[in-house]
């Protein structure tokens, strides 16, 4: 086998947004391993000066259409600390449930019909609709429920209407709660468990790769750090989302439209499986099952299975819905008005976990409540090192296979991340460094 | 009091067509198609000359057609199709056997009554030849009832004279006085070119016994009129049909309303004495 | 499904994107209790987001997203020419959406904003619709775009009729649905000048309209700033609610 | 006539009882600040004391959207829709609706009469209840009362403590025989209720002051304020324009022929196929509007065809008052007509005067 190889990906399929893959090996030595963002500069914290703080969710929802309540939940928290607004426990359960539906919406997207076309060799799901039926139909049964907590909670999945700084400008009926938790627990929790049978099935033809590398999520101590928590660290341990820059210290490079980040190393790891390292213990018992069966252990270093561990959020996702939904029927639902009453103005920032990872917003408010600045940092963007980083181990390590076959291994790599791309796409000044990678 | 049974005409089902059956179809030219359609168990339309039904494709739309031919042609009767629309388009596309939706007919119709023994002057301008046409069918099929029968035929070239063989018919026809003229001839037009307007100077009307039924684009009517006001013509002999869009067709949908007039129910064949003073007429 | 195996009588389709946050297309996949019914009448022969396939030739390509950059405006040419039919797909697409907020800025100013001494590695062009650049035959508006007013298009299409394009303002399809008008809860909303298509969907969730649809043909923007003023924002406030996603300002050097 | 006294404490057991006479629809909390009419199923949320409902009940018999037919692509047939007629007993009708809909009974039953919305009149109890003027009422200039009975089964007029109950029909008086809550009627001296709103010429003389203000500034001066948004003749319980659509399934071999809600005042109303549209100015639209409801039937009825209910002054988002409108008019007319010799100005279509 020669020891030079190119490869070159132009904008690679079954991911959000447009990237290449780029290999350059000579007699040997690795000269360039790069993902390189060729998607369009949108340019999100220059179009967010200047405006209220009522359009601020409305516009970052934009940033990204699968990820839209993220964004804006990452917004409504950075607005609500810089403004001083209070939410309620209704406001925050409704928004967990939420989260739970977008993370369960966005996961079994992406390991059905982004991930398993890869493992059952076929170049997109339509080939497998007549050959899996049964499969397809239950994913997109799946989805479905997960879009149906998004639609009755929020209005719409895609782009949610009701959450707003302080609160919702509508609350769903206990009747459409009611009927939520009967789906969940009758449609959702069976298929959770054959989505568990169909991935242990599959499992064999994960690639075998293990790099470790630091990983970085939110950890809150009461729960599975989804919607809220302080930063942790499997380097260095606990940070306050306040000190959020000490962590992404951003970087570009001239090969992305997207920065790059990295903290105590050369690159971390965010998303699932950062936070399965993190946060598995605090996981229900039919999520951690689920992991067993699939052979997913903590302390796992092996990028691949970031989609495993996807699965194992699904069966969370779905188990805790039923329990938030169980405490707001406890609580009774109240039609409260969203609180939009400043009680200061200055600097609030934002912080969630969204499919592909941790997120942070943060904006400056004038007395007016209009932006003065902002900035967001989002998960993608933070992983892209920590791709490059992968790559440069992973290509030595299969330079003996047909270059089509390393082609194939890479493109996984990548979409193993689930990189949404479209929406790592924006960025602030913190750190700039030029192409700087050895 | 029942509210179903206090009225004067019983309700119907206004909103159901019959599927009538297309017999006949003629391509006239690229943009008109000419159809014979026959409804279901012989029954006749019943229409008069002038009045319009809707026409329906399902999962296209419903939209009003003139009936061109005279209610002396039985067992099935035409209308005649410019593609405007998607409708029409679709309409285009239909062949002989194939069923289309009608509902009609509805408005009112030339007073052919009023006219007889009257010397008739009809001006149809582009495709408003054919309405007319159901009015012209009429007059020559009760020849004796009527005095002269002077028709006027513009369009914009030769290529778009509808109704070809017809035309021939009524130019042969010693008891019609047929004029024809075009905007813009071609090199093997030998007849005149201009607009409608240009033939009526030369006409030797008899005021007060000539009836004028006029149909055409809204631009045309301000012109004829104004050459008829010329001729003296009284206002009450001047008969024109309007075009609006409609949704029922039986004066409810508002669509059509000119001012205080439903076209569907008032129209939409009009005394010009009855619009003069509807401003939003033409 | 491939091009290969597919017979010839199905509308062979693709989906494309550009400067976007790919809503609308993750919208399309949202049609889960449709989306088998919609591959029973069509080939989808290129979909960059779910399939490696790729086509020469399309009978509908749906295009997503703005035309920002200048490989977008080759791309764009590109698919014009291998597509019968093109349909903008989303306000991004359709209007320029909220990308063309950039463009009230100096675009100078924008990049360095966003990538301070390093915004020449990127070039950039005023966010632009997609129908700046090539001749768009439908448009499906909306941010994301309207499920319903979708599946009225694509019906449409594969039946091979002209889709009826809405011209009324969203506060029609308000009133159909008996919503409480949110100027009446002390809201501002731009549902009377929002071309409707949308069911009204904000308004019925109790959230402003954002006129994310583009606005009714001869809209009175002046009638509407001295509502939006008349209730409470000031007229800066009300020109910018206006511009949320209608900055667009077609530039000549493009067309 | 027989008259009774309702105690506010039995509203909730009346209405339960009427329940078992058939469906009961009456104004019920709708958002913030709003009613709307629906079907009662917890009779302590129907509220008696309301200004205007979002939408009159013209709801029921014309709705929003409706479907006429069925059709099949496969076979190019179609069957026709079932029109429900249950029994439905209306609550708390304010008068002028009632009297809307008895003008909308005139144009579905005149010249040719629609069996659709008829059908839905079918089996309908109305119950009327009184109301306090707002800002925005003016039905008195329109020649309805608070307190006017037309069409109603019942009336209930309020009091201090309750509603004195006018039995006026037969069917009237078997909802209620059966209740025995229903005390004697007080004696209770006549409330004279005030409109703040109001048109300031009778309503008989509306029609000549609409024949003299077809080229009245005033239309243009509205044009620029209005949106031209439609609300107006959407929430008008008189209006009653409709379009017709074909709707196709997924599987494009079903499908249906719906009609819903238009407006005069929408721009594309009065467009026709070939591009031309009749009433392309916002102004020349605001005119039609008002002379719907002042002009064109009122001069074939001798009635107003606006029944002052106040809701599209009271939710056009630009404030524009139909009340004004008509105000400026007769203002217009006083100055310029008035004082002048009547003769008729016809309106000539240009260029032509035969």
């Amino acid at each position: 086998m020669s020891k030079n190889l190119d490869i070159n990906v132009h904008h690679l399929t079954r991911v959000e947004g447009h990237g290449n893959i780029v290999i350059n090996m000579k007699e040997g030595r690795l000269e360039k391993a790069e993902l390189q963002i060729v998607e369009a500069p949108r340019y999100f914290e220059a179009l967010l000066k200047g405006r209220s703080f009522h359009e601020a969710a409305i516009i970052t929802s934009r940033i990204c259409g699968i990820c839209a309540l993220g964004h804006q939940i990452a917004s409504l928290k950075a607005t609500e600390d810089a403004l001083g607004l209070e939410v309620s426990e209704q406001t925050i359960l409704l928004r967990k449930l939420l989260v739970n539906g977008a993370t369960l919406q966005s996961n079994v997207l992406h390991v059905y019909f982004l991930v398993a076309p890869d493992l059952l060799n076929a170049p997109s799901v339509f080939p497998l609709i007549p050959t899996h039926k049964n499969v397809i139909l239950r994913a997109l049964r799946m989805k479905r429920l997960a879009n149906d907590i998004g639609d009755i909670v929020s209005g719409r999945a895609v782009h949610p209407i009701t959450p707003v700084p302080g609160g919702f400008t509508h609350i769903p009926t206990a009747g459409e709660l009611k009927e939520l938790r009967r789906r969940l627990i009758e449609e959702g929790l069976p298929d959770v468990v054959e989505t568990v049978k169909t991935i242990k099935s599959l499992a064999g033809r994960i690639p075998d790769f293990v790099r470790e590398t630091e990983y970085i999520s939110l950890q809150d101590k009461n729960e599975y750090a989804l919607y809220d928590g302080e930063i942790f660290s499997s380097d260095t341990g606990a940070t306050a989302v306040r000190n959020y820059r000490d962590i992404t210290s951003e970087f570009v490079v001239a090969h992305s439209t997207s920065k790059h980040a990295r903290h105590a190393r050369s690159s971390y790891m965010v998303g699932a499986l950062a936070r399965w390292n993190n946060n598995h213990n605090q996981l229900t018992e039919i999520s951690l099952n689920a992991a067993e069966e699939m052979g997913l252990k903590p302390d796992c270093y092996n990028p691949y299975l970031n989609n495993v561990a996807q699965v194992v959020e699904c069966a969370h996702c779905v188990e805790d819905s039923i329990a938030i939904i169980d405490r707001l029927l406890e609580l009774g639902l109240k039609n409260e008005k969203p609180n939009q009453t400043p009680t200061k103005y200055g600097v609030g920032i934002g912080s969630t976990e969204v499919p592909r990872g941790i997120l942070f917003h943060e904006y400056e408010y004038d007395r007016k409540g209009n932006i003065v600045f902002a900035n967001c940092i989002i998960p993608t963007g933070q992983n892209l090192a920590n791709i490059d980083d992968d790559m440069k181990k992973l290509v030595p390590e299969i330079i003996d296979k047909p270059k089509k076959d390393i082609t194939k291994q890479l493109e996984m790599l990548v979409r193993a991340y689930d990189p949404c791309i479209s929406c790592s796409v924006h960025l602030l000044n913190v750190k700039f460094i030029n192409d700087s990678e050895d | 009091m029942n509210i179903l049974t206090k009225h004067e005409h019983t309700p119907l089902e206004l909103y159901y067509p019959e599927m009538a059956e297309i017999t006949a179809v003629n391509q006239f030219t690229e943009l008109e198609k000419w159809f014979e359609i026959k409804l279901p168990d012989g029954k006749e339309l019943g229409h008069q000359p002038g009045q319009f039904a809707l026409f329906s494709i399902f999962g296209i739309g419903e939209a009003a057609i003139s009936i061109c031919s005279a209610p002396t042609k039985k067992g099935a009767f035409d209308i005649c199709v410019r593609k405007v629309g998607m409708l029409t388009e679709k309409m285009h596309q239909l062949e002989v056997g194939q069923k289309i939706g009608v509902r009609g007919p509805f408005g009112t119709g030339f007073p052919v009554n009023d006219f007889k023994g009257k010397d008739i002057l009809i001006i149809g301008g582009g495709i408003g030849i054919v309405p007319l046409r159901s009015l012209i069918n009429h007059v020559i099929a009760y020849r004796e009832d009527f005095g002269r029968i002077i028709i006027l035929y513009g369009a914009k070239n030769p290529d778009e004279l509808l109704f070809p063989d017809e035309l021939e018919n009524w130019d042969n026809d010693p008891s019609i006085e047929y004029h024809v003229t075009v905007d813009q001839g071609t090199p093997e037009w030998q007849g005149n070119t201009g607009v409608i307007t240009t033939l009526i100077p030369g006409l030797d009307l008899d005021l007060d016994n000539t009836i004028a039924a006029i149909v055409g684009p809204p631009i045309m009517y301000k012109f004829v009129l104004m050459a008829l006001k010329s001729k003296r013509l009284p206002e009450d002999n001047i008969y024109m049909s309007l075009e609006r869009r409609m949704k029922c067709g039986v004066g409810k949908c508002g669509h059509c309303q000119i001012n205080d007039s439903y076209v569907c129910l008032d129209g939409p064949v009009y005394q010009f004495s009855d619009i003069k003073n509807l401003p939003e007429a033409i | 499904m491939s091009t290969q195996t597919a017979p010839k009588t199905k509308p062979q389709i693709a989906f494309f994107d550009f400067t976007s946050c790919e809503g609308c297309q993750l919208n399309k996949l949202n049609l889960e209790n449709h989306l088998l019914e919609i591959l029973e009448h069509v080939d989808i022969v290129e979909f960059r987001e779910a399939m490696d396939d790729k086509a020469d030739a399309y009978d509908i390509a749906f295009i997503e997203g703005s035309i920002s950059t200048p490989s977008c405006v080759e791309r764009i040419h590109d698919i014009r020419r291998r597509a019968k039919i093109l349909v903008a797909l989303g306000s991004c697409a359709v209007t320029g959406g909220i990308n063309a907020m950039k463009n009230l800025q100096p675009i100078e100013d924008v990049r360095e904003t966003v990538y301070g001494k390093d915004k020449y590695l990127f070039p950039t062009l005023p966010a632009m619709p997609v129908s700046a650049i090539v001749k768009v035959d439908y448009e499906i508006h909306g941010c994301p775009m309207s499920i319903p007013e979708f599946l009225v298009v694509f019906k449409a299409l594969v039946m091979g009729k002209q889709p009826i394009k809405p011209d009324s303002p969203v506060c029609v399809e308000c009133k159909l649905r008996e919503n409480e008008c949110l100027y009446d809860r002390g809201m501002v909303c731009l549902g009377p000048i929002t071309l409707s298509g949308c069911d009204a969907i904000c308004p019925s969730f109790g959230q402003f309209c954002t006129g994310c649809r583009g606005l009714v043909p001869d809209a009175n923007k002046n009638a509407m700033l001295d509502i939006l003023t008349d209730h409470g924002l000031s007229l800066q406030e009300a020109e910018k609610r206006l511009l949320l996603f209608n900055s667009y300002k077609q530039p000549d050097t493009f067309k | 006539m027989n008259k009774h006294n309702l105690l506010l404490q039995n509203i909730p057991d009346f209405v339960a009882h009427l329940q078992t006479y058939g469906e009961v629809h009456a104004p019920c909390q709708k958002g913030e600040n709003s009613f709307s009419f629906e079907q009662v199923t917890d009779p302590s949320r129907v509220v008696l004391d309301y200004a205007r409902t979002l939408q009159s009940i013209r709801k029921y018999f014309l709705p929003p959207t409706e479907r006429l037919l069925n059709f099949s692509l496969t076979d190019n047939t179609f069957t026709k829709v079932a029109i429900e007629n249950n029994h439905r007993i209306f609550l708390g009708v304010h008068s002028y609706d009632m009297k809307a809909v008895l003008k909308l009974d005139f144009n579905f039953s005149h010249r040719t009469p629609e069996i659709n919305y008829l059908k839905r009149r079918e089996n309908c109890t109305f119950i009327g209840v009184s109301y306090e003027p707002d800002d925005y009422h003016f039905s008195r200039s329109v020649g309805i009362t608070v307190e006017n009975t037309e069409g109603f089964d019942l009336f209930l007029d309020r009091h201090e403590n309750g509603y004195t109950v006018q039995v006026l029909t037969e069917r009237g008086t078997e909802i209620t025989k059966d209740f025995t809550a229903l005390g004697e009627a007080l004696e209770i001296p006549e409330i004279s209720r005030q409109f703040k709103n109001k048109i300031k010429f009778n309503y008989n003389r509306l029609p000549e002051v609409m024949e003299q203000s077809w080229n009245s500034p005033v239309w243009e001066e509205v044009a620029q304020r209005c949106v031209g948004c439609g609300t107006c003749n959407l929430v008008c319980p008189t209006c009653y324009c409709f379009n017709m659509v074909d709707n196709v399934d997924l599987k494009l071999t079903d499908g249906s022929r719906d009609r819903h809600w238009d407006g005069c005042l929408l721009s594309s109303f009065a467009a026709v196929a070939g591009g031309e549209n009749f009433r392309e100015k916002l102004a020349s639209r605001q005119r039609h509007r008002i002379y719907r409801k002042f002009k064109y039937i009122t001069d074939k009825t001798g009635d107003p065809w606006c029944v002052g209910c106040g809701r599209c002054t009271a939710y056009c988002t630009a404030g524009i008052s139909i009340v004004e409108i008509v105000n400026r008019l007769s203002d217009e007319f006083e100055q310029t007509h008035l004082r002048k010799s009547s003769a008729p100005v016809g309106q000539k279509i240009q260029g032509v005067s035969l």
